[in-house]
């Protein structure tokens, strides 16, 4: 086994899993600011790449134009669907939410399919397609776009956390809904932010891969669901843990796949998160809270 | 009956219960008090299983038990209720009570299922026994509620009901007077009382000082996580660090 | 003398009667095409192209006077919708033959529904069990993905490369391709010295092409249909492999092209003739029907029309072909498609045999090659 | 309980007329799938009504009685009736080993477990080819046969389905109200106090965990005899939310909600077949309205809006 072929497999890890990781964080903030797990997240990342699309085709606008304009587009969308099918909820049970979101899911993906049809689609990539050597491996210039983005947005989010108003109430809403709104938080508002924010970043996800890996109506579907599995390995946490459970993951996809089979790559990477979460239970860097009776 | 030794909780560096040990015998109402934060519940949830302590051990009936979880400690006639009492609430105050006959009862999951004819009879027999503790207890009218809606005195009633359906030697109640008035604090001292007259022992957290220096045949008074004081109402009543410590902060 | 009149005059009137309203029923054909779900890209095609030939058959006038009618449902590329719904369209449809399903598992799971209710089935999908062994009613018009490694290999044969890498797709389609390539190896002297997989929804392949890449192997054989295979051409550019790329006829379309953009040029694959039919010499029989479909399709649907769409055409073609013949019940039908003779398709020119329901040969594939974004002929 | 007797007699009656009540066809084949969901809905119920513990995985348990029986019966030649309990057996025994670990998880994280086990099944059916046949699927399993009757249309298929679910729903029926299923129904309202009494709520856990898988197996049998093939695709991801979505449209903790739930969800793309490409759209609309305005499932909301309609007739009849 030689070294530039694990260096490769890393790198290869660390770009997909950077998206991961992305997508992640939106899970997070939606399920700290409101306790739901928002099976829709995919399709943010969906139309961001696809709107993305029809900016540079149809309304011919440049790149830079175009991502601002479709992640607009995006949260518009985020934003209706908290409005029509959230915020309505009379019992909005955990698991009444989450069936709301896999309708909400399939809903969107019904529409772009409508829209966009079912081909896959390509948009062209950043700056460029030579690829850049480093040490043995190789890389293009768009994944150290994903990997900029994603730090640049890893940034971000942690001064709105800790160091806005807004942010901060957020956090609030986190750690108690109840308490949050006692104090003058208004909970409901927050919840629209956290939509707003996290079907923003799917958007910004979406845009960034589609070069790489295409896209269509449905990649929304299984780029979810690593994203779900990346942010519960961070603990359902919106900064820096999420982002290592999201690499953790592409990490051990790539490296399985290298090293020892490719067909049972996700299979691999599965059973080494429950084999951890045998272990911690409570998420790899989840504190372990007792119970209060 | 039960025998607390060297009891010490830790909760992330802050000592929460310092080397506490006492004793229960047989037959008797004790009472745990102390002021706000002195450890009282958390010594319950060390004694019931729930949680598990830093250091020291529990003995009931002269068998070790330390560390036991708490549907092991019902098997060994252990029970205890909870101070924001813990209902089954979508289910009615009869089967809430029939659950608590669950130890009594031994039918497996594809008895049940299959409706096995000795299953059945069980069954009859859990129905019949229940019935008896919800008379007990004076809420047999309350029996095809929703447990979720009964108005919180009537719900420590069936908490209690519920608990004496496992059939206990010893049950530990978490101020069982919280939350009632002075009727219904009335009437759980003589169910106490009724209680231990059936022979079962019973350990109380509470801050109703009337109620604990009427119905407690012993006192164990902690402050800050370790025993102040041990002994008869009227000891305690009368020992100046308690006074100190606790009754004279209070009125 | 009298009765006798009477009856010949009724029996002749019954007879006429019912001629008339036989001509005027339409003959039902069933379909089951993968329009939504993952295995849209054939299904769609497909369904376009049959909805277009029943068109302008009955636009002209029908077969033999007698219009067809198209039922199509959609099954999601799901096994067990493809066996509902073949029960649908034989029980409540009453069709007298049914076209596709669009994938191989879809296939295999509706067979034993066609033939227990003896109606024959023309499936558009490639899987090689389909029609081996032989069953009564069940025909197909996709080529065998057997043709398609056989061209590939025998290319490589010729070129004396023995060392082969292979990467397929784990569905159906790549799984099937997969067996025929590790199979049919040993037959060219060509040694399989990597087999690796993808999953269908994967976004990048640079794991399982790094080890290619350690594997020293002459040729790398993807096996799969788009997207996979244009990240696939990526990847092998980012890595900078120069082992020559192969793909499968999955996606010999100008779709895959567009998505792979730089990364296409070079490579090669076996595909039908469809892609390239302006290409084709005169002399070759498919090239009318080729160059007819490609221009209906466009014209249609404003979209290039690929060999997927192809299979879907052909079946049509057979069918119309079994009822000019004088077929019009499921079991005439069934007669009259064996007795194809070099009919020349789109796939290529099918002939069945009572011991050949597949009907093609290995002339339905060309080598191609992407140059300038565009198809060209391998020699 | 005599209510409870008499509304299952009710049931059980109209389900074995319903073939001469209804024109037959093409139905009947649908009819079937609904049993199929059924058993399944109530399967995945159990955990996650009764028991409060969820499941993204249960399609995975399907596929492994469907494939456990297609592998006996073809590969090795077992009688249908063999291979079916069999392969309960096993699943049931995986299940219950695997939920000693996995139940220990919570909300989340169970879930996230649940899912990344249904995934580990799914690859598992895709890649040991020789076994499963792989992504082209295992085709050629034998029918069931029952002295001389082979089970081989759609009518037959029927009443065979429909007897093992309605056996399923009587089972899980008098499951819900014994001391088992007030156990259960007790850790679902409050673990803490059901450990109190004396329910050892994880090994519970783990019971109905592996009883569910049983049924799941079971009803995956069934599917693989009735089908006579499989592939690994009717096994996914999807289709365990697909009877997530079933359990929670007709009700969760109830047993005729799960049947609404299958019934709903199976026969509605049929309604849909002519909306084409909108299906999808309908499907996916149709499931937030069902959540919004009948949030307590098929089971309690059609009853509430009875009871509207009745109020309202009442209101203006009298005005």
């Amino acid at each position: 086994m030689q070294f530039d072929q694990i260096l490769q497999y890393t790198l290869s890890g660390i770009s997909t899993g950077a998206i991961y990781a992305l997508i992640g964080i939106g899970f997070s903030i939606i399920y700290n600011a409101t306790g739901i797990i928002n099976f829709a997240q995919g399709e943010f990342v969906m139309l961001g790449g696809l709107l993305t699309l029809s900016c540079l085709e149809l309304l011919n606008l440049p790149l830079w134009a175009a991502v601002p304009c479709a992640v607009a587009v995006s949260t518009v969308v985020g934003v209706l669907f908290e409005r029509l099918a959230i915020r309505p909820l009379r019992q909005p049970t955990p698991i009444n939410l989450v069936i709301i979101t896999i309708g909400g899911s399939i809903l969107i993906r019904g529409l772009a399919m409508l829209v966009w049809g079912k081909d896959t689609h390509t948009i062209p990539p950043f700056s460029g397609d030579t690829p850049i050597a480093i040490g043995g491996a190789t890389i293009l210039p768009q994944h150290l776009w994903i990997l900029a983005i994603t730090l640049i947005i890893i940034v971000i989010n942690k001064i709105y956390f800790y160091h806005t108003i807004s942010g901060k109430a957020m956090r609030a809403c986190s750690y108690n809904r109840r308490a949050a709104g006692l104090v003058g938080i208004d909970v409901r508002r927050m919840v629209l932010f956290s939509f707003i924010i996290s079907s923003a970043m799917g958007a910004v996800a979406g845009i960034i891969v589609a070069p790489l890996t295409m896209t269509a109506y449905d990649v929304g579907v299984m780029l979810g669901l690593k994203g779900f599995c990346a942010a519960i390995i961070g603990g359902m946490s919106s900064g820096i843990s999420t982002v290592i459970g999201g690499l953790i993951l592409g990490v051990l996809e790539s490296l399985g796949a290298g090293l020892i089979s490719s067909g049972y790559k996700d299979a691999i990477a599965f059973i080494i998160l429950l084999l951890i979460m045998f272990i911690r239970p409570q998420g790899l860097f989840g504190k372990a809270d007792s119970e209060r009776v | 009956m039960l025998e607390i030794s060297g009891i010490t909780q830790i909760f992330g560096g802050v000592t929460a219960l310092d080397t506490v040990s006492f004793s229960i015998a047989k037959g008797d109402i004790t009472g745990v008090i102390g002021p706000n934060g002195a450890g009282k519940t958390t010594l319950f949830n060390i004694i019931t299983g729930i949680y598990r302590q830093t250091a020291g051990t529990v003995q009931l009936e002269g068998k070790d038990v330390t560390g036991f979880p708490p549907e092991r400690l019902a098997r060994l006639a252990m029970v205890r209720t909870f101070q924001n009492i813990e209902l089954f609430g979508t289910m009615t105050v009869l089967e809430n009570v029939m659950v608590g006959m669950h130890t009594k009862s031994s039918s497996g999951l594809l008895a049940c299922a299959l409706k096995m004819p000795w299953s059945i009879s069980e069954e009859r027999r859990i129905r019949e026994g229940a019935m008896k503790w919800l008379e007990f207890t004076g809420i047999c009218d309350l029996a095809d509620h929703t447990a979720g809606s009964l108005p919180f005195g009537k719900g420590r009633l069936l908490e209690i009901a519920r608990a004496l359906a496992v059939g206990p030697r010893i049950i530990l109640m978490d101020e069982p007077a919280a939350g009632l008035n002075s009727q219904e604090t009335l009437a759980l001292s003589l169910l106490i009382k009724r209680i231990r007259d059936l022979g079962i022992t019973i350990v109380l957290v509470e801050h109703d000082m009337e109620l604990v220096m009427d119905i407690c045949d012993r006192i164990v008074v902690l402050n800050l996580g370790r025993k102040l004081k041990e002994g008869t109402p009227r000891e305690i009543q009368e020992s100046p660090e308690v006074i100190a410590a606790y009754l004279g902060d209070d009125d | 003398m009298n009765f006798k009149v009477i009856s010949f005059v009724t029996a002749a009137a019954t007879l006429l009667l019912s001629a008339t309203v036989f001509a005027a029923a339409p003959i039902k054909i069933g379909a089951l095409f993968a329009v939504t779900g993952p295995a849209a890209f054939l299904g769609e095609p497909e369904r376009n192209s049959a909805k277009m030939v029943i068109d302008e058959i009955n636009k002209a006038g029908g077969v033999k006077g007698r219009k067809l009618e198209l039922i199509v449902y959609d099954t999601a590329g799901d096994a067990t919708k493809a066996v509902q719904l073949a029960t649908k369209l034989i029980k409540d449809d009453k069709v007298v033959a049914i076209i596709g399903p669009s994938t191989t598992g879809e296939t295999m799971a509706a067979i034993p529904v066609a033939e227990k209710e003896h109606i024959p089935l023309i499936s558009c999908s490639a899987g090689s069990k389909i029609t081996d062994p032989v069953k009564k009613w069940v025909f197909k018009t996709a080529q065998n993905d057997a043709l398609a490694v056989g061209r590939i290999y025998e290319y490589l044969q010729k070129t004396k490369q023995t060392k082969v890498s292979i990467l397929t797709v784990s569905d159906g389609f790549g799984a099937s391709g997969r067996e025929q390539l590790k199979s049919q190896a040993s037959k060219y002297g060509i040694t399989v010295v990597s087999d690796d997989t993808y999953g269908p929804k994967d976004t990048d392949m640079t794991a399982q092409l790094t080890k290619i890449r350690g594997s020293h192997s002459q040729a790398i054989i993807c096996w799969g249909t788009n997207p996979g295979p244009a990240v696939v051409a990526k990847n092998v550019r980012q890595l900078g492999i120069k082992t020559p790329l192969f793909m499968s006829h999955g996606v010999s379309s100008k779709k895959f092209i567009e998505l792979a953009g730089e990364a296409a040029e070079g490579i090669r694959l076996p595909s039908g003739k469809v892609v390239v039919a302006d290409l084709l010499s005169g002399s070759d029989k498919q090239k009318k029907s080729l160059l007819a479909f490609v221009k209906d399709y466009q014209k249609h649907y404003k979209a290039e029309g690929d060999h997927f769409g192809g299979h879907a055409w052909d079946a049509v073609m057979l069918i119309r072909n079994a009822v000019e013949n004088g077929a019009d019940t499921a079991a005439a039908i069934r007669d009259q498609l064996e007795k194809t003779k070099a009919f020349a398709g789109i796939g290529g020119s099918f002939t069945y045999t009572p011991q050949d329901h597949a009907g093609l040969g290995k002339d339905a594939f060309v080598l191609v090659e992407v140059k300038n974004k565009d198809w060209v002929i391998v020699k | 309980m005599k209510q409870n007797l008499l509304l299952f007699t009710g049931f059980s009656i109209l389900i074995m007329f319903a073939p001469q009540l209804l024109s037959g066809g093409y139905l009947m084949n649908v009819l079937v799938f609904v049993g199929i969901n059924t058993m399944l809905a109530i399967a995945l119920n159990l955990l996650l009504g009764y028991a409060g513990q969820i499941s993204l995985g249960h399609a995975g348990f399907f596929g492994l009685g469907a494939y456990l029986s297609g592998i006996l019966t073809t590969a090795y030649r077992f009688n249908p009736w063999v291979a079916m309990p069999v392969a309960a057996v096993v699943v049931g025994c995986m299940a219950g080993m695997i939920g000693f670990p996995i139940l220990k998880l919570k909300g989340h994280y169970l879930a996230m477990a649940t899912l990344g086990l249904g995934i580990i099944i799914f690859i598992v059916f895709n890649e040991t080819v020789e076994l499963t046949g792989g992504p082209s699927g295992l085709s050629g399993i034998p029918n069931l046969q029952l002295a001389g009757i082979s089970f081989d249309s759609d009518v037959k298929n029927y009443y065979l389905i429909w007897g093992f679910t309605l056996a399923v729903m009587l089972f899980s029926l008098n499951l819900a109200n014994s001391r088992i299923g007030r156990a259960l129904r007790a850790v679902h309202d409050s673990e803490v106090a059901a450990q109190v009494l004396g329910v050892n709520a994880r090994l519970l856990k783990v019971q109905i965990f592996a009883m569910s898988a049983v049924i799941s197996s079971l009803a995956g049998s069934l599917y693989a005899h009735t089908m006579t093939f499989i592939s690994p695709a009717s096994f996914g991801f999807n289709f365990s939310i697909e009877l997530l979505t079933m359990v929670v449209i007709g009700g969760l903790g109830s047993v005729y909600g799960s049947f609404l739930g299958a019934a709903l969800l199976t026969l509605l793309p049929e309604i849909l077949r002519g909306a084409n490409d909108y299906d999808i759209i309908i499907y996916g609309g149709l499931l937030i309205v069902m959540v919004m305005f009948m949030p307590g499932g098929l089971v309690r909301g059609i009853p509430a809006l009875y009871r509207k309609v009745i109020k309202q007739k009442g209101e203006t009849g009298h005005a």
